[in-house]
Parts: structure tokens; C-alpha cells; sequence
């Protein structure tokens, strides 16, 4: 094995990973906006309610990433009224179809930990809003979203740790992420090897600071919490 | 008996594509059979999507590639090659009624095949000023270029010339200019150091040649040689 | 019936390859993970250390990319090891070889902290009633632990077993035969991305609705007697 | 006493499942009573309690607060608000201390005296602070304000959970085994906090084991026994004399 | 009296990390003794139990049973046994009854009954099943025999877990607290069926708390404080006129 050709293309491959970078903290941020009413909505009694989300969530975990990736990018762009649709200067764009379909995965996925963290808050919390004659709005703001947001914490840092590496596959709709990078670079040297453990390694590099954040971060939390915590849903 | 395992992609009709029992056809696939059978060897044809196939070949997956892959002096650095059989060349292609001054494509989105010679030329001569998109196979090329995505794209002339034949949009799209790179030779690649079978194929080119083998199946998918 | 181009059968066959990957590959993943558990646990300090780096290595690097290292470098590894024992052939890795050993490998490293939980989970006065009994650590293990350890693990397993499912649409980029390859293919050649990918989605789905049916009643009948009532 | 009672519950009746575990309770509580209630486990005294501020929604039954009978509508089996201003506006002015104190994990002591008064009631804030403290102050962990409930022990949760009910100014509270979860040690901290409540006049229902904290501070013992009331009156007349057989059994074995 | 003792502890030593729980702790139990081992919570006496059959290696000390010495290697600071068939094998006759049971959840009544003498003993499963359902008559729950452990009440989970213990044929058992994490109701069922087993003659070492039960049945009270035997000897000694101060403070306090 020759690794020369990763010093020689490493500034490449940095290029990439910063596209993926970007593509995960877009996606990540977007997906939780989303994910945060349809959790509400999930957790409704009310089957006219919880419904679509739950068809939604079931949906988007239920099929693999690649697949909603290309029903976004190949899929839509098969019919005319989407191509002569307003929308058409945004989906036109490889980079916001990765966007939309990572965006849309991940809420699912979040939405899901919202849902279980809303619910990991133990009942007599939610009791003791009752009795001092909140209203449901009030409980929600004041008690079950910021105790959520606390739960919350090691099950999001692992979903944005599994969006980073699902990212890999906008390499598959002619984007130059890590992957894309690396593939294209391979396309020149003809040393899979070499650059694919060279991008893994920045994966893992990666992987390893958002770790290290979300435990400065919860570390904070741990101040005053208990630790409760939730199951984590599956991912891919 | 000998077998020989050829490797192809199964995504550039006519030379190679997938029929709908999931099997490779295609010129490039007529070629291999007709090439084992001069050789009374037997004919394996595996397919593997196209950035893999070098790669492939190299960890020996399969001992040939026949995918109508250029024979340049990059990849003649990594494998070895047999002598041409047929000839290539790219062309532009677009809507039809939509000019372009290929000399300058600045502000374009121009769309080819990930690793051809398209991607490379591209990437060399329009880099800087063009948006330029490469695709894992050459179908979502011709996908992205209905859509509208891309407004032009540069491949293959043969497979080009096939696509505007055959496909559903017939009319739409034409070529833009003339066709160059002309001197381009597409061969089948094998091991470096292979050179037995390099030579056997070689051997087996000429023998399709003489025979009238080649120019049955040529005449199969062109109306002219592409020899 | 939706007119699927005559690539039904392909897409039926694609899925039967998909099941085959799947469940090959949580064979190796659940050794993988049970020994992986076992190592974090053990009191010798290099087998945590191995265990954590597999962990960490496999759970930072993204699917797709495992899969083509293993598909394009364990050719050369078993080579290179091969042929220090006087083996110079070529050793095939297929696409369902590497695809295995690469969601193997990812499955067994989420599970081994599924099981290293589980084993944990099970409370310190079960094993002492077994060892107050003259159990060996061996049989303690068998008879008492592992039982636990399953009803306990059930859950998250399941949970990584529909993450699997999913992970095997990345194996078809090399080329294996699953249900997205063959959606691939009809797309190809009938140029209606819409239809097969959404077909391939519903098939998924179907696949990991009957998962779910499976695991649910795997978990309710490792755990007859748990609950009250 | 020709005034009207704060709190009346006629007629309640809960059904769990397929379980009658309320079969007609009422009770009425008149300004500054202090009203205990015994009975063995699973006799119902919780859902009773919980009932009255539809923690649980009574399957039939009647609540009327400060004269004001509480709208209820069915929703299933059982009842339910009709009108959520009503229940919300009367929730603010009946306390309700539980057993497990349930304060707000998120919030310092203070936060969780203030929240309450500032968010529900929207009085303002340093007003707000000003009798937080006190009443921190009051129940004897002023000094702990700034701590996260975590941190504290069991005692002193309960107290800042008493503190958190008493800042909504309540007319009614309600207690519900205030001390059961407490370590022996810490259960006089809670009760000495309790008996200075009951000694000011308030009014309180307290469910209870500790008789002998029922028997010094209230003015009625209610002992429920399978979802009935099974003896009431004056804690001598419960204690000393009572007329249900049950009732002496049951005093007998954990007094 | 000259028969060697069934079971002798000689200066038991234990540490933890640096505190010294067990100071020099030792005891003779002959056939047919019924020892109750009574102290204050955190006076060592459950540590002392799990010493015996090193459930909790012990720092120092010595272990004869039936004559028979434990072989015990330094393993850091503490002894670990030198010959674990040799444990193993004293464990199999020396039975351990936990104050929260342990049985195992996966498994019903019967099997966990059955469990050692099948598996362990290696012994025929007809004639383990015939024993192991006249142990579940004899601790009164021949009827809950294929249910699981959690469908069970504490009281019956204990006996369910004496059953277990007894199936074993041990030679001498020791309980751990057998009745505390249960409800007052319960305690009565467990100490029934102890109290058989004491007049039956089986040689039993009883930490617990329930004095009266203890007076009644022992041969012998044992009296510990802060890891050393403060008071010894026949419960009308150690209850009626105990030399120690500390004792009489104690049973004063609890008895
Ligand atoms: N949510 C519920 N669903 C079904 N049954 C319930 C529910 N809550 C309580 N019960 C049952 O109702 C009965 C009365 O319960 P409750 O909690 O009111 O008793 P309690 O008198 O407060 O007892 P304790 O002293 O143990 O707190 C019990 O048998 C209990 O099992
Ligand atoms: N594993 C351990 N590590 C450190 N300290 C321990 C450990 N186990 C017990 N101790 C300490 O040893 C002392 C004796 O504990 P032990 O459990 O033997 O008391 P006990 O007499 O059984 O009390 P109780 O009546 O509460 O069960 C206590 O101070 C306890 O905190
Ligand atoms: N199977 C294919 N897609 N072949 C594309 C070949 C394009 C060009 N002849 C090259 O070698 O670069
Ligand atoms: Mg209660
Ligand atoms: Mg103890």
C-alpha cells in the first residue's frame, strides 16, 4: 500500500469533509425544528392526531437512507409538475436534495427521542404542574420541553454521530462530501484503500469531537440531573 | 478448460447493460463470448458498478474488464491493455434549440460519467469556470439531463449516439459540435503482467476480426463500423 | 397491480438476497457482539482495550465506507496472510462475503454494548444466589445469566437488527445483487426512478414490519413470568 | 359553622379496570380543619385524595369548591373537567404535596418555590422572591435555596415541596403520605413543619400512617376501609373509642 | 458436647477499602444450633454471613467446616479461596437464604427449586421433582409451583427461596435478614416456616431483626458492635441481663 497519495490529496479529501460537515449541521438543526411538533403530535391520544407522524416516523426509519436519497433526488425530478414547480431552483440542487432527505430522516429519528425523553419525565413531574393549576401550554414550557431538552442530550449526540456517517451517501447524488471526495480521487489514483482509510479516519475524527462536546455539554446538565435515561432508537 | 472472468458495468447501452432477467448484454458482452469462444475457453461475465472496476481487477476479482473503458496513459499506469476493439470519442450533448459556445462553458452545469475520459477532460479543460457534475453510471447522466439539471453533458460518442436513437424523449436532446478526442481507443484491460492473457486476447481480437465474427455483432448495434 | 416493467421477479429475487444478507450477517454480528461484551467486561486490561477500539473504530466510520474497505481490501489482507503460509491463490470476496463481514462487524460493535449493558442489568444478587448454590462461573453463566442477559438484550438487538436491514442497501454499490441493486437496474433501463425506488421503499418496509412482528414475539416470550400478574 | 365548607366532596366513586376501588365517599372540610385520613394500603385513600383535584377523573361523585360545584362532563367510563378555566383556576387554590415530592429536577429550590406564583399566578417577580424566601425561610431551608433538588435529602425535598404548595397561597392543601418515602430519621422534619402549618389554621386533608401525629393535630379522622368510609369523627372518638371493628384492628396493628 | 462443631469461624477479619467492618469475629455452630445474629444496621452482620461461605473474601481469618479447613491464598488484601472445588463443594452444603430472595426470574417456582439439586447435584430429575414438590408443601406452596417468581408476594418469593435453599440438603443454613424486605403482614408466613425448620433440628445461623422470634428459637443469640461480638450466649442471657451496656441500649430500643 501506498500512502503517499493520501499527503498528496489530504488537503482534497479536508475539502470534502467540510461539505459534509456542513451538510450534517444543516440537516441536524432543520430536523430538529421538524421533528419537534411531530413528537407533539405523536404523543396525542388523539389517533386523528398522532397518525401522520406516526406514518411519517415509521416511514423514514423504516427504509434505508439510500433509497429516500434517490426517491428525493431521481424520484421527484421525474415528474413534470415538481420540475415546473416553485420549488424546482431548490430540488434542482443536489446538495439541497441531500439536505431535504437528510432532514427528513433525521426528524424522524429525533422526533422519536423527543418523544421518548417527553415521556422518560417521571408522571409525578408532570403531576406536580397540575396541581399548582397549569395549563398544558404552560406545562409544556415551563417543565416537560426544558426537562426533555436535558434528557435528551446522549440520545441526540448519537443521532447526529449516525447522520454524519448516513451523510456518506450524498456521494451517491454527485456531491463531493468526504466520500464523494475520496471516491473522486480514487477515480484518479486508483487506490481505494489508501483514501477510503484516510476518510475514515477523518470520519472518526469527527465522530470523536462531537463526542467530546455533547460530554462537555451534558457534564453541564449532570449538574442538577439525575440521570434518566431513554431508549435510543435504531438508525439507518 | 480455461475460464476467463470478464468484469463489466451493465449501465452504458448498447455496449453494456442489464436486460430484465438481471443479465449483462451488450456489444461489449457479445464481444467477451465471441472472444472466449475463438479461445474454446469458458465465458464468466460479472458486472461491477464503473469506479470499481479497476480496483477490482487489481484485487483479482475477475481477470478482465470489458467495458468499453479508453485506453489512456493513466490507466495504463495501473493495468495493461489489449489492443483497441473499437474506437471512441466524446461529444457534447443538449437540448435541442439551446446554443452553446463550447469553447466557453463558463457558468454552465455540465454533467459526465464519474472516471471517463469525459470526466477527466472536463474537469481539465472547463474545471475553473464550469459547474462540473459527475455521476456514479452514465444513466443518471441522461436522468439529470431530461430533468434539467444539467445543461450539457459531455460522454462517449457511440452510447450518446445510441441514447438519442432509442430513448423516449427521441427529439429532444442533439449533439452539440463536433466529436474529438476521435483518437481514443477503447480496450480491455487485465493485470499488469498478465501478459498471456493480454496476448490471447489480442490473438482473439484479430481472429473476430478475419472471421466476420465482429462485424456480425457490430452490425448487431450500429449501422456503420466502429472498428 | 402497478406495471413494474417486468422486473417484479428481479425485485422478489433482490429481496430474497437482501434476507439472506441480513440474516448472515447477524449471525456474525451477534458472536461478534457477545464476545465483544465479554472482553469489555473481563478483567484483562489488552481485551478492553481491543474491545473498545473495534467499537470505536466501527461505530465512527460511516457503513457505506466499511463496506468498500472490506470489499476492496480484504482481498489483499487475506492474501497477504495467506501467502505466508505458502498460499499464493487468489481468495474470492464477493460482494456477499464482504457484506457480511462488514455489517457483521457494525452489528457486533453496536451489540456488544446492547449485551455489556444487559449483562449489567442483571442484578448482583442472582449471581450470588447461584454461586451461594456451588454453581461453577460456567454453568452460572449458561443456566442463569445468559437467559437473563437475552430478555434484557431482545429489545436493542431488535432495534439493530432493522438498523442491519437498512445498512444491506449499501452492499448493492458493490455490486450484490439485493433489492435496491435491482431497482437500480429497472431504473436503468425503464428510466422510472420514481416507481422503483418507492417499490423498493414499500418492500423495506415489508421486510422490517415482519422484523418487527418477529422481535415482538421473541421479547414476549423470553419474558414469560417477568411481569406481574 | 353555618358558613359553607371550602371543600365538599359528596358521593365519590372511582372504578379501575374492572375494580370498584371508591364506592361513595364523601366528606366535607370546613376552613381550617385538619382532616386525616387512614387506612390499610389499597383501601383507597390516594385515589381518593387524587380525585378531588382530578389528578384521577372519579367514575361518579360530585366536588364543590368554596360553593362552587366543579363542571364535570363524562369522557368514558368516568368524568371529566367540562371546563378547563374552572379545574385550572381551582387546582391553583386547593395544594397538593405528594408523596414523592415531584419537585421540577431542572429548577434550584427557589425556582421551584417561584414558579408557581410568577408563571401561574404571573404576580410579579420580586414580590414573588421576596415570599419565596420567606417561606423557604419558614419551613427551614433558606440556606439551600440555590441548590438543585438532587442535592438535597429526602426531608428537605418534602420541605421545599410544601413550600412550593404554600406559595400559590392555597385555601385547601392536600397531602398524600408526605412522610412515607422519608428515612426514619428525616420524617420529624416534615411533621414539624406540617404541625406549625395546622397550628396557623390552615386547612388540610392529610393521608397518613404516623398516628400519632394524626391524633395530636387534627380535628377529624376519617379511616377508609375498601373504598368506604368505615369510621369518622374526633381523633379520641377514632382512637380511643371506635365503633368499626375494622378500624380497631387495623389501629391496634400500626399504632 | 465433644463432637467437633458442624461449622467454625476464627477470627474473622474484614476490610473495605479502609474502613475495618469485621474486627476479629469468632463463632462455633454445632449440629442442631439455631444462632441469631442481632446488631445494628451497619454493625457487620451481614458481612460477617457472607464472609462464611466468601460471598465477600474475608482480609483474614479462618473457616472450618466439618472439620475441615478452608483453604484460603492471599489475593491482594484480602484471602481468596486456594481451591475453588473445595469451595465450591462447602458452598453445596452450606445453604444462604438472601433478605431480597434472588430467585431467578426466568425460571418458574419449581425450577428454581429444582434448579441445584438437577444441575448442581447432577441428581435424576424424577426424584429431584418429587423432593423439590414435597419442599414447596412443607413451606406452604405446593400450589404456586409453575408460576414465575415476580407473580409471587414477597412472603411467598421467601419461602420459594428456602424451598431452594433446603433443596440442597445443606448441612447447616444461614439467613441473611430473611424477612425485612417484607411487608409486616408477610413476615408472620416466613417465620412460620423458619421456626419448623429450627424445631426439626437443622442447624441455622439468623441475622435478623424480629428479637421476639429470635428469643423463641435460638440456641444461641449473638450480639454484634462495630465488627466485634459485644454479648453472647442463651437468649435469656443476652435479652434478660446482658452484660453490655451497648446491648441493653440497643434492645431497649428496638425489642
Ligand atoms: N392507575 C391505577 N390502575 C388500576 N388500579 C389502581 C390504579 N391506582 C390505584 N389502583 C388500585 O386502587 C386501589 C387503591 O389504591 P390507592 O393508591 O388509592 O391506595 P392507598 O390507600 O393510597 O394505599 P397506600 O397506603 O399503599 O398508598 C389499590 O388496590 C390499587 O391497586
Ligand atoms: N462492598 C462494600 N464496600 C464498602 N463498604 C461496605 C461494603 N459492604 C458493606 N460495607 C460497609 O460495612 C459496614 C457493615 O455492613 P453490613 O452490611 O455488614 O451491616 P449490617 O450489620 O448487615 O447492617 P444492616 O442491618 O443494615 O444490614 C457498613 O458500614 C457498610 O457500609
Ligand atoms: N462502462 C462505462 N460506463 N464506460 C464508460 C467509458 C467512458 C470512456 N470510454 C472511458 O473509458 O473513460
Ligand atoms: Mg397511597
Ligand atoms: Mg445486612
Amino acid at each position: 500500500m501506498d500512502f503517499s497519495v493520501v499527503v498528496e490529496y489530504f488537503p482534497r479529501l479536508l475539502e470534502g469533509a467540510w461539505v459534509s460537515v456542513q451538510l450534517v449541521a444543516l440537516s441536524v438543526v432543520l430536523g430538529a425544528l421538524v421533528a419537534l411538533p411531530i413528537a407533539l403530535a405523536r404523543i396525542s391520544q388523539n389517533w386523528w392526531i398522532k397518525g401522520f407522524p406516526y406514518a411519517y416516523i415509521f416511514f423514514f426509519r423504516g427504509t434505508p437512507l439510500l433509497v429516500q436519497i434517490f426517491l428525493v433526488y431521481y424520484g421527484a425530478s421525474q415528474f413534470d409538475v415538481v420540475r415546473e414547480s416553485f420549488l424546482w431552483p431548490i430540488l434542482r440542487e443536489p446538495y439541497w436534495c441531500a439536505i431535504i432527505a437528510f432532514t427528513l430522516n433525521t426528524s424522524a429519528y429525533t422526533a422519536e427521542i423527543f418523544r421518548g425523553a417527553i415521556q422518560a419525565i417521571p408522571e409525578g413531574e408532570v403531576e406536580a404542574c397540575k396541581v399548582v393549576g397549569m395549563t398544558k401550554a404552560q406545562m409544556y414550557r415551563r417543565v416537560l420541553l426544558p426537562r426533555a431538552f436535558g434528557i435528551v442530550l446522549p440520545a441526540y449526540g448519537n443521532e447526529i454521530i449516525l447522520m454524519l456517517k448516513g451523510s456518506a451517501l450524498a456521494s451517491t447524488i454527485t456531491i463531493l462530501d468526504l466520500t464523494g471526495m475520496a471516491r473522486t480521487i480514487i477515480a484518479r489514483t486508483y487506490t481505494p484503500i489508501e483514501i477510503f482509510l484516510a476518510a475514515g479516519g477523518i470520519y472518526l475524527a469527527i465522530s470523536m469531537v462531537i463526542i467530546a462536546i455533547f460530554r462537555q455539554v451534558e457534564k453541564r446538565q449532570n449538574r442538577y440531573l439525575g440521570t434518566v435515561s431513554i431508549k435510543v432508537p435504531d438508525k439507518g | 478448460q480455461e475460464t476467463i472472468r470478464f468484469a463489466t458495468e451493465g449501465a452504458f447501452a448498447p455496449f453494456n447493460y442489464m436486460d430484465n432477467t438481471g443479465k449483462p448484454v451488450g456489444f461489449d458482452v457479445d464481444i467477451a463470448h465471441a472472444l472466449c469462444k475463438d479461445l474454446k475457453a469458458k465465458c464468466e461475465i460479472v458486472t461491477q458498478d464503473w469506479d470499481g472496476l479497476i480496483p477490482g481487477l487489481k484485487v483479482h476479482k475477475y481477470d478482465a474488464i470489458i467495458a468499453s473503458m479508453s485506453i489512456t496513459p493513466e490507466r495504463e499506469k495501473v493495468v495493461a491493455f489489449t489492443n483497441k476493439y473499437y474506437s471512441g470519442g466524446v461529444r457534447f450533448m443538449g437540448l435541442v434549440g439551446k446554443n452553446f459556445n463550447l469553447k466557453d462553458l463558463s457558468g454552465k452545469t455540465i454533467g459526465a460519467q464519474r472516471a471517463t475520459v469525459a470526466a477527466q477532460y472536463l474537469e481539465d479543460h472547463y474545471g475553473k469556470t464550469a459547474n462540473i457534475k459527475l455521476y456514479d453510471n452514465q444513466d443518471n447522466v441522461y436522468l439529470d439531463l431530461e430533468s434539467g439539471r444539467l445543461d450539457i453533458v459531455l460522454s462517449d460518442e457511440l452510447p450518446t449516439y445510441n441514447w438519442l436513437k432509442t430513448s423516449g424523449k427521441g427529439g429532444k436532446f442533439e449533439f452539440k459540435g463536433k466529436a474529438f478526442l476521435k483518437t481514443d481507443r477503447i480496450g480491455i484491460a487485465v493485470r499488469k503482467g498478465d501478459t498471456k492473457l493480454k496476448d490471447q486476447l489480442n490473438k482473439a481480437i484479430k481472429d473476430i476480426r478475419e472471421n466476420g465474427t465482429y462485424q456480425k455483432i457490430n452490425a448487431k448495434y450500429f449501422p456503420f463500423s466502429i472498428y | 397491480m402497478i406495471d413494474l416493467h417486468g422486473f417484479g421477479d428481479q425485485l422478489l429475487q433482490g429481496a430474497l438476497i437482501t434476507v439472506e444478507l441480513a440474516m448472515a450477517s447477524l449471525g456474525v454480528g451477534l458472536v461478534l457482539g457477545l464476545l465483544g461484551a465479554a472482553a469489555k467486561l473481563s478483567s484483562i486490561a489488552p481485551l478492553r482495550w481491543l474491545a473498545t477500539i473495534y467499537t470505536t473504530i466501527v461505530r465512527g466510520i460511516p457503513e457505506l465506507l466499511t463496506v468498500l474497505i472490506i470489499y476492496f481490501g480484504a482481498t489483499i489482507v487475506l492474501m497477504a496472510i495467506a501467502s505466508q503460509f505458502g498460499y499464493d491463490d487468489y481468495i474470492e470476496v464477493g460482494p456477499f462475503t464482504a457484506g457480511v463481514t462488514a455489517l457483521g462487524l457494525t452489528f457486533g460493535a453496536y451489540a456488544t454494548e446492547v449485551f455489556r449493558g444487559a449483562l449489567q442489568s442483571i442484578p448482583k444478587g442472582q449471581h450470588e444466589a447461584a454461586t451461594a448454590l456451588g454453581m461453577g462461573a460456567f454453568r452460572k453463566f449458561q443456566r442463569i445469566i445468559l437467559p437473563q442477559v437475552w430478555r434484557v438484550a431482545l429489545p436493542g438487538l431488535g432495534n439493530l437488527f432493522l438498523v442491519l436491514l437498512k445498512d444491506t442497501a449499501l452492499v448493492s454499490i458493490v455490486g450484490l445483487d439485493d433489492i435496491m441493486r435491482k431497482a437500480n437496474i429497472a431504473v436503468s433501463s425503464t428510466k422510472q426512478p420514481f416507481l422503483f425506488y418507492a417499490t423498493a421503499a414499500i418492500m423495506y418496509l415489508l421486510l422490517t414490519i415482519i422484523s418487527m412482528v418477529v422481535v415482538t414475539w421473541l421479547e414476549k416470550r423470553a419474558s414469560r413470568g417477568m411481569r406481574r400478574g | 359553622m353555618s358558613k359553607a365548607p371550602a371543600l365538599e366532596l359528596i358521593d365519590i366513586h372511582k372504578t379501575f379496570t374492572d375494580v370498584e376501588v371508591l364506592k361513595g365517599i364523601s366528606l366535607k372540610a370546613y376552613d381550617g380543619d385538619v382532616i386525616s385520613i387512614l387506612g390499610s394500603s389499597g383501601s383507597g385513600k390516594s385515589t381518593f385524595l387524587r380525585c378531588i383535584n382530578l389528578l384521577e377523573n372519579p367514575t361518579k361523585g360530585e366536588i364543590i369548591f368554596n360553593g362552587e360545584s366543579l363542571k364535570l362532563t363524562s369522557s368514558g367510563r368516568d368524568l371529566a373537567a367540562a371546563d378547563m378555566k374552572q379545574l385550572t383556576k381551582m387546582r391553583q387554590q386547593i395544594g397538593f404535596v405528594f408523596q414523592s415530592f415531584n419537585l421540577w429536577p431542572h429548577m434550584t429550590v427557589l425556582q421551584n418555590v417561584m414558579e408557581g406564583p410568577s408563571h401561574v399566578l404571573k404576580r410579579p417577580k420580586h414580590e414573588v422572591m421576596d415570599y419565596a424566601e420567606h417561606l423557604l425561610n419558614k419551613v427551614g431551608i433558606a440556606d439551600k435555596k440555590h441548590m438543585y433538588p438532587n442535592q438535597l435529602s429526602g426531608g428537605q425535598q418534602q420541605r421545599v415541596a410544601i413550600a412550593r404548595t404554600l406559595a400559590m397561597d392555597p385555601q385547601v392543601i392536600l397531602f398524600d403520605e408526605p412522610t412515607s418515602a422519608l428515612d426514619p430519621e428525616l420524617v420529624g422534619e416534615v411533621l414539624g413543619v406540617m404541625r406549625k402549618l395546622a397550628e396557623e389554621g390552615r386547612t388540610m386533608l392529610i393521608v397518613t400512617h404516623e398516628m400519632s401525629f394524626a391524633k395530636e393535630v387534627s380535628s377529624e379522622v376519617v379511616f377508609l376501609h375498601k373504598g368506604v368510609v368505615e369510621e369518622k369523627g374526633t381523633p379520641d372518638k377514632v382512637f380511643n373509642s371506635p365503633d368499626s371493628e375494622r378500624c380497631r384492628t387495623f389501629l391496634s396493628s400500626t399504632y
